[in-house]
């Protein structure tokens, strides 16, 4: 295969897998602090992005017009109003069922999910249809032979490693990541040492939240059109990418993320039957890899008391 | 798996009660239904066509001739086959629904013909183009006021290989829908011989990301991508191919004739090719009528495509119930011999698949947003050109 | 996830003298009689006021511990209760012998239950997780569809394959299933139900998107898809399909209530409670889950192909991960673990929605939000699990 | 042979800290041992490395004159040996009856065909099973025995004890390991309860029992003889009195030369 189409192979293969490890750091955080799926993430995503999208919609209301402008608010918009639903959900849901058994939180989530994702599809106007999502970064690209390189997926690309970056920073240099970290550790330890339990696991919950927002616009801009499903299948990956990655590792949930996309490009490229395939494919890697690594690739300590 | 569309909006209801209450001698009621996608990628087609329909009941439910007070069922069949078979079941199993107007889209509708034949229920398309809907089986309870795709893809290859392309790639949906477009398509072109087809992807029609079947298309470099498939995926397709920055020219079908498709694409959407059988609304015979009685009703959606079709659909149903009276057989003996008839489309004559003939195919061209007819295009007259235009 | 009575039920039942037999009785007669007005009714405002009046009913009945007697004579009497709740759905068919839909509803819930139960197996009793309920279902309908319409093997049989082929294809995912525990089990079968979906929907030899026509139901040269005509009276066809699907459920119920009533019940809540424990003990934990996965799949599976042919059509899109969740959703409604609940929670979950056609569009949402409800504030579920009884009335 | 159960060298390392340290003991038949140490001294983990739980890093576990040392807990169960938890571990919403028949489960037919088709045989085997948990409940507490049928979640701390070790003693096992039967208890409920241990011993002069306890007024009363253990190492052993008054064993303890 040509060198081009390789790197335009790449391309496709990075950009997925930015969106998906986003995504993916999301249920590995909460799961960090809360031992806990919560599996309405993905749709998440999706609420993120229409919220973004109403957002621009508004802007125009206004007669602003300039992408850039339309780009923050739309993004700070999105990430704001996630994150406080991310802590709606933590408070009111997830955090009531924490003597319930794990899959309770996973059923009451998972509905959750499906509750914001009718709800788009209920309320937003003509919700059930395709959206078109605004192109609002450069679009100038060079051709390099057959590979054509775009601004926006370079600075889109760029944005999620930054934020990727910014997280790891958080959590590793910053008090709040201690706490976080501490909390995560071990609860009972974390409350001796003063941290505020109830306070820390909202944060947490709107960071990941926030993240979500972030992959959902990301999603918009680079389809240039969302619609009320892609949070069921973005979630559903970004949990498989947390799992396979290994729960509660940050590094396993990129891993995971970037590891599914590349999956699903081999699956496309290399593998002799139709490119249609690759999910199957992905989805059985997924299986084939719990069957190995029960625990993940990058293993979680589990001790039993007996 | 136990799904169903939704029932006619409760306004809409209102509207046929007032008419009831209104009607100064009780008519007997009479129940006919409509079947076409209200929600998803194609909702607005199937909107459209629900309002036509709607359209030809209320103008019926005015006029004081009429023997019977018609009240219209609808369902939403998603444009998704397995809705389709569910909501057909729950409409055919229903014996106080006579007959009904059905399906925009050729999946669901190919999907549905034997639930209507099992339960011996009088049906017309009004928008789906697969032949095999009626010719795949001879069932006397199946019958289309529209055309087949066959014509289309003739004029689609003929136009293609007039503009002097060479290679075509060819997406299309695995739905029976983007088969058929596909098989047509191919004969067709492969009839004239001047271009040839250098790959063939399907997709499914909820796919999201097409940028790995679009890398391999561009290492193959066709001058052409014919997309035989629907609105929401043609969306997607096209605006990825810009994303990796394929020139081609996208040449697509019947699918994407709604205003959706530009609405989608903006800019974008300028250049691509669409075609579809019988003339524009307004150039039909009752066009006139029919776009003057459409927009005074106010509805918040255009007829669209096929709402034309949707309406003659309608109307010939209830011009049937008005003649044999309020029963299904009866009903199906008499559109087992329909020759001529008129109705806003012009004559309508069913051969002995209960399918209606209609020879003119429109060409469209995107051109500043708006399908324009393609000989009345600048693209036609050589002022504007679409990439690598001879 | 494993309700139980309160301890002052429990003592109430202690070992005392059986419970009368009529509160279950008069609470079965009640519930048919309110089925039947609900699925005849066809006025919207009506079944508003009707369904608003079942559920005033309920509460007062529960209000008067009414509830708590018919559930006690229930566990005394279950046998007789059983035989009569099967009178009852004859009648309810026999209402309704003409009418095409409401039979092909009651039909649905039937196969539903059946689904459902084969679900409780794995999950209500081993704590398997299953996310791909719908999944196993299709494999079901998939091989009627395939079986029926290319080869001659008798349709009974074909069933019977359904089941055997979910079990089969359910056994691939064993050794995750078994490695796994909770959230990391939870992603096997969720990444399998969608890697089935995409897999029929890009596989064209099965219909890809398209989906296929499933042939109808004939049993040595009976057709199911006539209708039928006694003398005068004409029933519908759907008549054939509900006598099988209850039959068949009849038969799914005896297997469940058989296995919870028996040492290995017993082993399978063992295993799910403490797995280490259990093993001190001497149980074959790897044994027991595999029993659990394949019967309940089997279950699933001949369900799913009775389903078929009645639906007479299968694609992709009938068996999503969504689908997957409303059978879950069914299960946690009714009461993990107690099969009479569970048919309770089918028929809410399949009937409501289909004669509430205001809330058609809400359908989905609704579900979510029972279920979330149910979650918060009743986890035991409308009909708790009762503490096992080996033999009904049984008294030392 | 005359021991029961022999442990040679037996070793278990979790992460850096030596649980078991080459720990070398003998059980004779019929006797009641007593296991004494601080905590985190490795008896606990003594427990759960011959039950099969853990695996020994390093030694060998002959019980009733067959090695175990790599057995799984179903085979070392189905050899006789059977336990307690240190914290309960019943199964809450089961019955007081459903818990007894889990430790009986290899005196219990599991076939699927017997259990599912032949019903008027499980029936006769259930009933005979009833009748042998309800006698064994009754010498711990009559009043439990009729009300086997309710969960056991109902119960108070000292009932659950009781079925727990009726759990254990159904099966009649050769050897019965109590790991701390007093925790969380009232000195009457445990004195309550050891008399009933010593009832059932009256019974079964067979059963052997090794007991692990903080309690050194229970030790005293029904061990015959004790080992005390420190950092996984045996550091006395011998009948209570002389083990008391041993300097290492005050050492350990209180920490006095």
């Amino acid at each position: 295969m040509d060198l081009g189409l390789f790197a335009q192979y790449v391309m496709n293969g990075l950009m997925l897998g930015m969106m998906y490890a986003l995504v993916a750091v999301g249920f590995t955080l909460f799961f960090g602090v809360l031992d806990v799926i919560k599996f309405s993430h993905g749709d998440v995503v999706t609420v993120g992005a229409f919220t973004a999208l109403a957002a621009f919609a508004g802007l125009h209301q206004l007669g602003f017009n300039s992408p850039w402008l339309d780009l923050v608010v739309m993004l700070v918009a999105g990430m704001l109003a996630m994150a406080a639903l991310g802590m709606l959900i933590a408070r009111y849901l997830v955090m009531p069922l924490r003597s319930a058994p794990a899959l309770n939180t996973l059923l009451i989530t998972l509905m959750l999910g499906t509750v914001l994702r009718e709800s788009v599809r209920l309320f937003y106007p003509q919700g059930g249809n395709p959206k078109p999502f605004p192109a609002l970064l450069p679009r100038n690209s060079i051709d390099l032979g057959s590979f054509n390189l775009r601004l926006d997926n370079v600075l889109m690309l760029a944005a999620g490693g930054l934020v990727v970056v910014g997280l790891q920073f958080l959590l590793n240099r910053t008090k709040l990541g201690l706490a976080i970290r501490a909390v995560a550790q071990d609860e009972e330890t974390a409350r001796t040492m003063g941290i505020n339990f109830t306070a820390i696991v909202l944060v947490t919950f709107a960071i990941g939240s926030g993240l979500a927002a972030f992959a959902g616009v990301m999603n918009g801009l680079y389809y240039n059109e969302i619609n009320f499903g892609i949070g069921l299948y973005l979630g559903v990956i970004g949990f498989s990418a947390a799992i396979i990655g290994g729960l509660g590792s940050i590094y396993g949930a990129i891993l995971g993320g970037f590891l599914f996309a590349g999956l699903q490009t081999i699956g496309t490229v290399l593998l002799p039957f139709a490119s249609a395939y690759k999910d199957v494919f992905a989805f059985a890697v997924v299986i084939a890899i719990m069957a190995w690594r029960p625990t993940g690739l990058i293993q979680e300590k589990i001790s039993e008391r007996v | 798996m136990i799904r169903t569309g939704k029932i006619i909006t409760a306004g809409l209801m209102a509207a046929v009660l007032v008419l009831a209450a209104g009607a100064a001698n009780a008519k007997d009621k009479v129940k006919v239904g409509f079947i076409g996608p209200l929600t998803g990628g194609v909702a607005v087609n199937g909107i459209g066509g629900r309002n036509s329909a709607d359209l030809a009941v209320k103008l019926r439910n005015a006029d004081p001739k009429a023997k019977y007070e018609y009240e219209l069922v609808v369902l939403d069949d998603e444009c998704k086959p397995n809705v389709a078979v569910q909501v057909a079941t729950k409409m055919a199993a229903d014996k106080d629904i006579i007959a009904a107007a059905t399906h925009y889209c050729s999946a669901t509708a190919i999907a549905t013909v034997d639930t209507y034949h099992k339960f011996g229920f009088p049906v017309i398309v009004w928008g789906a183009v697969l032949p095999d809907i009626t010719y795949r089986n001879k069932y006397a309870e199946v019958h289309r006021v529209n055309g087949t795709m066959i014509n289309q893809n003739d004029a689609n290859a003929e136009l293609i290989s007039k503009l002097g392309y060479k290679t075509v790639a060819v997406i299309h949906d695995t739905t029976d829908y983007g088969k058929g477009h596909n098989e047509y398509f191919s004969k067709a072109l492969a009839k004239i011989g001047k271009a040839k087809i250098v790959g063939t992807f399907g997709v499914t029609a909820e796919q999201q990301d097409f940028t790995a079947e679009l890398t391999q298309i561009k290492a193959l470099n066709p001058d052409v991508i014919y997309f035989g498939g629907l609105t929401p995926i043609g969306v997607r397709i096209r605006s990825q191919m810009d994303k990796l920055g394929i020139k081609a020219v996208f040449d697509a079908t019947s699918g994407i004739v709604s205003d959706a498709y530009i609405q989608g694409l903006g800019p974008l959407a300028e250049g691509t090719l669409a075609f579809r059988e019988g003339a524009p609304t307004e150039k039909l015979p009752g066009g006139k009528f029919f776009i003057e009685k459409y927009n005074a009703q106010k509805y918040d959606n255009p007829p669209e495509a096929y709402g034309a079709f949707a309406y003659a659909a309608m109307d010939m149903i209830l011009n049937t119930i008005e003649k044999v009276g309020p029963d299904r057989k009866k009903v199906i003996d008499d559109l087992g011999n329909v020759k001529d008839r008129d109705s806003i489309v012009g004559k309508i004559t069913f051969d002995d698949h209960g399918q209606n003939t209609v020879a003119v195919i429109t060409k469209y061209v995107i051109q500043d947003g708006k399908f324009v007819e393609w000989d009345e295009s600048e693209y036609a007259s050589g002022k504007r050109k679409l990439p690598g235009q001879k | 996830m494993n309700g139980y009575e309160p301890m002052a039920e429990g003592a109430e039942r202690g070992e005392k003298a059986p419970a009368p037999l009529w509160p279950g009785l008069a609470a079965l007669a009640a519930a048919t009689g309110y089925l039947i007005a609900l699925l005849a009714a066809e006025n919207q405002a009506f079944i508003i006021s009707l369904l608003a009046a079942g559920i005033a009913a309920v509460l007062a009945a529960a209000w008067l511990r009414l509830l708590d007697r018919a559930s006690r004579s229930f566990m005394d009497h279950e046998d007789a209760l059983a035989g009569c709740a099967v009178v009852a759905a004859l009648a309810v068919a026999a209402y309704f012998h003409e009418d095409h839909f409401v039979l092909l509803l009651v039909i649905t819930v039937l196969l539903y239950t059946v689904a459902t139960l084969g679900l409780n197996i794995q999950f209500g009793y081993a704590g398997v997780l299953n996310f791909a309920g719908a999944s196993f279902f299709g494999i079901g309908a998939y091989t009627s569809a395939v079986l029926n319409a290319h080869t001659a093997i008798p349709h009974l049989i074909v069933l019977a394959f359904g089941g055997v082929l979910a079990a089969l294809i359910g056994s691939l995912l064993l050794l995750p299933v078994l490695r796994t525990r909770g959230h990391y089990a939870a992603v096997v079968t969720i990444a399998f139900a969608l890697l089935f979906k995409t897999f029929l929907e890009v596989n064209d030899v099965l219909g890809g998107p398209q989906g296929m026509q499933v042939p109808g139901m004939k049993i040595l040269g009976w057709t199911f898809n006539d209708n039928i005509e006694i003398g005068k009276i004409s029933l519908s066809f759907y008549m054939n399909y509900y006598v099988v699907s209850l039959l068949l459920l009849i038969g799914a119920f005896v297997v469940v209530r058989r296995l919870e009533r028996s040492w290995i019940g017993l082993n399978l809540d063992a295993l799910r409670l403490d797995e280490t424990a259990a093993s001190c003990f001497g149980l074959d934990v790897v044994r027991w889950k595999i029993t659990a996965f394949l019967i309940g799949n089997f279950l699933i599976g001949i369900a799913g192909a009775l389903f078929g042919m009645v639906g007479s059509f299968v694609a992709p899109n009938n068996y999503t991960f969504a689908d997957s969740l409303i059978l879950v959703s069914i299960l946690l409604l009714g009461g993990i673990g107690n099969p009479w609940g569970l048919i309770v929670a089918t028929f809410i979950v399949v009937i409501v929605p289909e004669k509430l056609q205001t809330i058609q569009e809400y359908r989905f949402l609704l579900y979510a939000l029972l279920v979330i409800a149910v979650l918060l504030f009743r986890p035991e579920g409308l009909l708790p699990r009762p503490v096992r009884r080996y033999f009904p009335g049984w008294r030392p | 042979m005359t021991q029961l159960l022999e442990a040679r060298g037996l070793s278990k390392r979790f992460g850096g800290v030596l649980a078991l340290d080459g720990l070398d003991l003998d059980v004779a038949p019929n006797e009641i041992l007593g296991f004494i140490g601080p905590n985190g001294s490795g008896k606990t983990t003594f427990f759960n490395v011959i039950t099969g739980i853990y695996g020994a890093d390093a030694g060998s576990v002959t019980f009733n004159g067959a090695d175990i040392t790599k057995a799984a807990p179903r085979a070392i169960y189905n050899a006789g040996m059977s336990r307690t938890f240190q914290r309960s571990r019943l199964s809450l919403p089961l019955s007081i009856f459903d818990n007894i028949m889990i430790g009986n489960h290899k005196r219990l037919n599991q076939g699927l065909w017997f259990n599912l088709v032949r019903r008027g045989e499980f029936k006769r085997e259930f009933e005979a099973s009833y009748r042998a948990a309800r006698a064994l409940v009754e010498v711990f507490e009559p009043a439990l025995a009729s009300r086997m049928f309710e969960p056991v979640a109902g119960l108070p701390m000292i009932d659950r004890r009781r079925i727990e070790i009726c759990r254990a003693l159904i099966s009649e096992p050769k050897l019965l390991l109590l790991d701390e039967p007093s925790a969380g208890m009232t000195h009457d409920e445990t004195r309550e309860l050891m008399s009933d241990i010593l009832l059932v011993r009256e019974r079964n002069k067979e059963l052997t029992i090794i007991i692990v306890e903080h309690e050194m007024g229970v030790i005293e009363r029904i061990t015959d003889r004790c080992i005390v253990l420190n950092f996984g190492r045996k550091i006395a052993e011998g009948p209570y009195r002389e083990v008391a008054s041993d300097a290492q064993v005050q050492e350990a303890y209180l920490g006095v030369a």
